[in-house]
């Protein structure tokens, strides 16, 4: 287990491993949201949470056709459907590495973005900590929807699609969480069902995850 | 020693702080990185170079 | 461990492929699998090592006995040669991968990044992978495909030392290894289709 | 002797590897005495306070983020027309160089501009002009090291910079066309003017000569960066052939 | 060249062509600007315009990656690049049926998904024609983003990082337009600089792309 | 229309792979390249073609005359096997498949999905496709990979068809034709590396 987290985390680290591009799209889609609603720091104010959390998704999202593809692609997986290993944990950790090097540096980051868009002073605080116990959610949810996909050529779209709707919870607490902190709102009551989100995805999903892969490895 | 900044202590001193340390970065890296190449070069080198007297 | 294969029918793309395949592997045996292309040689051994259900029929034995090596290596390009061994050595729970590099005399690629390994060198990685699983069961689909003779020549030393120590092979190949193997012609277990007037849950 | 001799790759390496110190001693020097000059040497503003010490690391390196990327265009052009395979590797060698140049410029604005704007940021169209350079940088960059092929990728980059750098332009009318919609920021459309280019005969002796001596600091420290990391890059490109013949051999 | 055009699209239209995944997309990322910023109509009136520029050039963003990806895997370019038709009008072409399948879809639908964000009335109409003078441009811009990456695996994050700052003056332009429509005011000067945009990009940017993809095939 | 070649030097992935490499090929003949694996009869087609640059080395004659086939047939698997032709015969400005058709046997495939296709009918329709060019020389990378005999035969046919009417080709391949044809061996030709000391813009 320990083994397949360091080395996907290696490969994530080694050139061409697109460590980074996620960032990169986040910080992007931040900049485009000024270029289309306009300049005005107090409009940008009120929709900065809500336009981080929507940038973080969909960096996430973009990156998750690497997740497994790549792995199918070259028989990694195969080998490890017949390793040891039973599928779940197998899934739960490209789910974890996934996250570790996509969501925890979009986390990282958020607060400097938070800047471009004006974000209230006490947002940021609940910025972080809603995007922390969210992003986990994404990568396993993501890491879904690329099992489904894993064997389809340029499959990025319809995963896209298929991730989309799957993501809407996350989505409305992860964004109210934050709006709430930024406009000093008590926002724990969404906090804590946002956590509950995660922890149940997690705790479930990787059967489901598991489950699909074994049928697309047929 | 240090001039008196005024209210303005902290931010002048966090902008050079900031821009020092991403400048003694990039010097870094740049010569880290110099160095190993420079190495594995040569040691590539001396490989081919043996293995092609052995082989005449 | 013995595997015991009996009268056992399989499919692929939906279509049956092979039907009444019957065969046991003892230890310190290797059979070698024949025939044409797209008889079912990879469905047979892919469904060996559990990657796919059998239509009917019995397998038993290969409830993590068996390591399997397909036409992909399972190599990532950016990890070098020392790496990818040692990972699959963790996953298998063997921490040894010194055997497996002298096998295969990969000792001068120890740490060459595996994408920049010519086609027969990834697949001496590839098959030096098996030495470090611990599995007693190999389950081998066209292991010397790009491997030159003298590559081939080492594969067939690590079989034979693997048979000695009390394991076992399955090899589907088009060559001739050298290896004193029974071998097993697939091509008298052709499945025959269904008749075309009435489908039931197969709709052929 | 052509100035293009030096476009053979060995005869760089040997060249560079004799001039290098002399940019290295004298860009340490000039930095170190502009810095300690500015910082310890000059008066407050009577404006600004002693934020006007920023002036020292802000202008120089807004200076050099605009100026790496025109040595990069120039350096590709001169790859896709004569083909020296050091001038590509001279392009991929500045632009880290740019990008930190151009986050260091961002940074010290941002840190500046809390005390004189009351804000971190604000999207005057000078700042955000500068962002998406350091988006191009970025992209530029990431193609690099996304391609296998250093030939190939040094003809990809080479269009993505000329490309770019049209993009860019129409980037920075585009930018001043969409701020000026913002009729409320008078704040900020003042507070941009303090970095309009009619401060320079504000800016007194006083604070330009130390503000020079940083200024060449900073572009002889650029040139010995993208001397030294030329000479890496063109070491790495033979250990990828050398690495190509070995196997060839095999 | 007609049957080029004409293969194009109908391969868009077979099964698996990716017809219609960019509108759904569309549409998702609408119906969750809402849940991102909360469902006050005024805020989303305000942001609108903005919104469906943005939302309109990441469907057309994420449809880039199988503009000539799926020609490369296949061998189609290399034949295409031996055959008397010029690499210029193929990457034109190419770019014209990605218009035609997911720009101006993208156009016809925008209004339905203006009412679920509360356009204002008079902002239909400039949003239309701001989308209709746009999009060919993300096209073409895009068509040479895809160039560029058509060689690389799993190049879909690369490509987004590569297009997206090349995107900046046309969505600059085009939500300008729209947002200028909805408020009442005068458009027409944004209008014909994002028209000099599409008109630019149009007629000088193939020889880009198709120099690159030379570069490509080599 | 003849192809003249003259001391062509190529390169593939930065290593010169062939040099010195000479031939005419006149109307009416057809010329096949033989060679080991890796020796560079792939990069040599692509170069003829006008996909690659060569290093050196003068090719007259290869404007718009030849058409190319490589390892990969270009086909649009949910397209049929008609309109994949016709697509190609619209691109080459000629309007005619019925030939090309005929000489592949593909009559009962016509409406078919090329991706419904079996290895071997695909290589067909590419195959196919070189007829509907109206090209005169053909230069063909491996052209009956996954061919069974019987297609082998139409392949030489459809060439000596070519041939009689004044085209020519140029094919790389490991397997006998039974074409009555030129052979070029590629062995001679090798790239010899340059010496190591000193490096210019190769790198090497
Ligand atoms: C984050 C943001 C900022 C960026 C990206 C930025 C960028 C630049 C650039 C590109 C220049 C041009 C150098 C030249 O034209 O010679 C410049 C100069 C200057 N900036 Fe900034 N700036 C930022 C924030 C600030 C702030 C907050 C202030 C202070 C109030 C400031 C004060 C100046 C001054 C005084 C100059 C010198 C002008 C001259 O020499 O012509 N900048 N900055
Ligand atoms: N993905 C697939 N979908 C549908 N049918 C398939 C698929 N892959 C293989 N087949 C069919 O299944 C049959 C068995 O294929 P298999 O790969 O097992 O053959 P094989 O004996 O391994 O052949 P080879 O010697 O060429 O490797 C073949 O007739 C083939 O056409
Ligand atoms: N993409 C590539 N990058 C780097 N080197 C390559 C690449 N493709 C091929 N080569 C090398 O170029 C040389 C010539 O390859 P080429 O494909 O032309 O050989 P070939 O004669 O066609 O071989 P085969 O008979 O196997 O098709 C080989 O030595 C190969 O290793
Ligand atoms: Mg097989
Ligand atoms: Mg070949």
């Amino acid at each position: 287990m320990k083994a397949l987290l360091i080395r996907d985390l290696k490969l994530a680290m080694r050139a061409g491993g697109g460590f980074g591009l996620g960032l990169a799209f986040f910080l992007i889609v931040t900049v485009l949201i000024p270029f289309s609603v306009g300049p005005q720091s107090a409009l940008l104010a009120t929709i900065a949470p809500g336009g981080l959390w929507l940038g973080a998704l969909l960096a996430c999202l973009l990156s998750l056709d690497r997740l497994l593809a790549l792995d199918w692609e070259d028989g990694t997986l195969d080998l490890l459907a017949t390793a040891p290993l039973p599928l779940e944990s197998v899934v739960t950790i490209k789910a974890l590495a996934h996250w570790l090097t996509t969501g925890l540096p979009l986390v990282l980051i958020a607060p400097a973005l938070g800047v471009l868009l004006s974000l209230p002073a006490p947002g940021y605080f609940w910025l972080v900590i809603s995007l922390l116990v969210g992003t986990p959610a994404l990568s396993v949810i993501g890491t879904f929807g690329a099992a489904l996909t894993v064997g389809l050529k340029r499959g990025g779209l319809l995963l896209s699609l298929l991730v989309l709707p799957l993501y809407v919870p996350t989505l409305i607490f992860g964004a109210e969480v934050a709006r709430r902190g930024a406009t000093g709102m008590e926002a724990t009551t969404p906090l804590l069902l946002l956590a509950g989100i995660t922890a149940g995805v997690t705790a479930l999903l990787p059967f489901a995850s598991a489950a699909v892969l074994r049928v697309n490895l047929r | 020693m240090i001039p008196d900044l005024g209210k303005y202590a902290v931010t002048v001193l966090s902008s050079y702080g900031a821009s020092l340390v991403l400048l003694a970065l990039l010097v870094a890296v740049t010569l880290w990185r110099g160095r190993k190449v420079r190495a594995d070069m040569a040691e590539l080198e001396n490989r081919l170079k043996t293995k092609a007297n052995r082989d005449g | 461990m013995t595997l015991t294969v009996s009268d056992l029918s399989i499919a692929r793309g939906g279509l049956p492929v092979l039907q009444g395949v019957s065969f046991a592997l003892a230890r310190g045996e290797a059979l070698v699998l024949r025939g044409p292309n797209g008889i079912g040689k990879t469905t047979l051994l892919r469904t060996l090592a559990g990657l796919q259900p059998p239509i009917t029929g019995q397998i038993d034995g290969n409830e993590e006995t068996i390591a399997y090596a397909g036409h992909a290596d399972g190599l990532k390009p950016t990890l070098t040669v020392e790496e990818n061994l040692h990972f699959w050595a963790e996953i298998f729970g063997t921490k040894e991968i010194a055997t497996a590099i002298d096998a295969y005399e990969l000792n001068g690629l120890r740490s060459r990044p595996a994408g920049a390994l010519s086609a027969g060198q990834k697949r001496r990685l590839g098959l030096a992978r098996m030495l470090v699983t611990g599995r007693p069961i190999w389950v081998l689909d066209e292991p010397t495909v790009s491997l030159d003779t003298g590559a081939v020549a080492m594969f067939a030393d690590a079989v034979r030392a693997h048979l000695g120590k009390g394991g076992s092979a399955l090899i589907a190949t088009h060559i001739e290894l050298g290896l004193d193997a029974r071998l097993l012609d697939l091509g008298g277990y052709r499945a025959s289709l269904p008749a075309l007037d009435d489908f039931d849950g197969s709709f052929v | 002797m052509s100035l293009w001799e030096y476009a053979n790759p060995k005869k760089f390496l040997t060249t560079s590897e004799r001039v290098l110190p002399v940019f290295w001693w004298l860009s340490g020097a000039c930095i170190v005495i502009g810095l300690i000059w500015g910082f310890f040497f000059t008066p407050d503003d009577y404006r600004q306070g002693s934020t006007v010490k920023i002036i020292y690391l802000h202008v120089p390196s807004a200076l050099m983020a605009i100026n790496a990327w025109l040595m990069m265009l120039v350096a590709s052009l001169i790859w896709l027309i004569r083909r020296h395979h050091v001038s590509a590797l001279a392009a991929r060698a500045a632009a880290p160089v740019g990008a930190t140049m151009t986050v260091i410029a961002l940074v010290t604005g941002a840190i500046w501009g809390q005390p004189m704007w009351g804000t971190w940021w604000a999207w005057d169209p000078r700042l955000t002009s500068f962002l998406i350079l350091f988006l191009f940088y970025l992209g530029y960059i990431a193609l690099w090291s996304a391609i296998e092929d250093p030939d190939t990728a040094a003809d990809l980059t080479s269009v993505l910079c000329l490309v770019g750098s049209v993009f860019a332009i129409l980037s920075r009318y585009a930018v001043n066309f969409w701020n000026q919609g913002l009729h409320q920021g008078a704040s900020v459309m003042r507070a941009g003017a303090i970095t309009g280019t009619d401060t320079e005969e504000k800016v007194s002796n006083i604070f330009f000569f130390p503000l020079m001596v940083c200024m060449v600091g900073f572009v002889l420290l650029f040139i010995a960066l993208v001397l030294y990391r030329t000479g890496t890059e063109i070491r790495a490109r033979r250990i990828r052939a050398l690495m190509a013949r070995e196997r060839m051999a095999a």
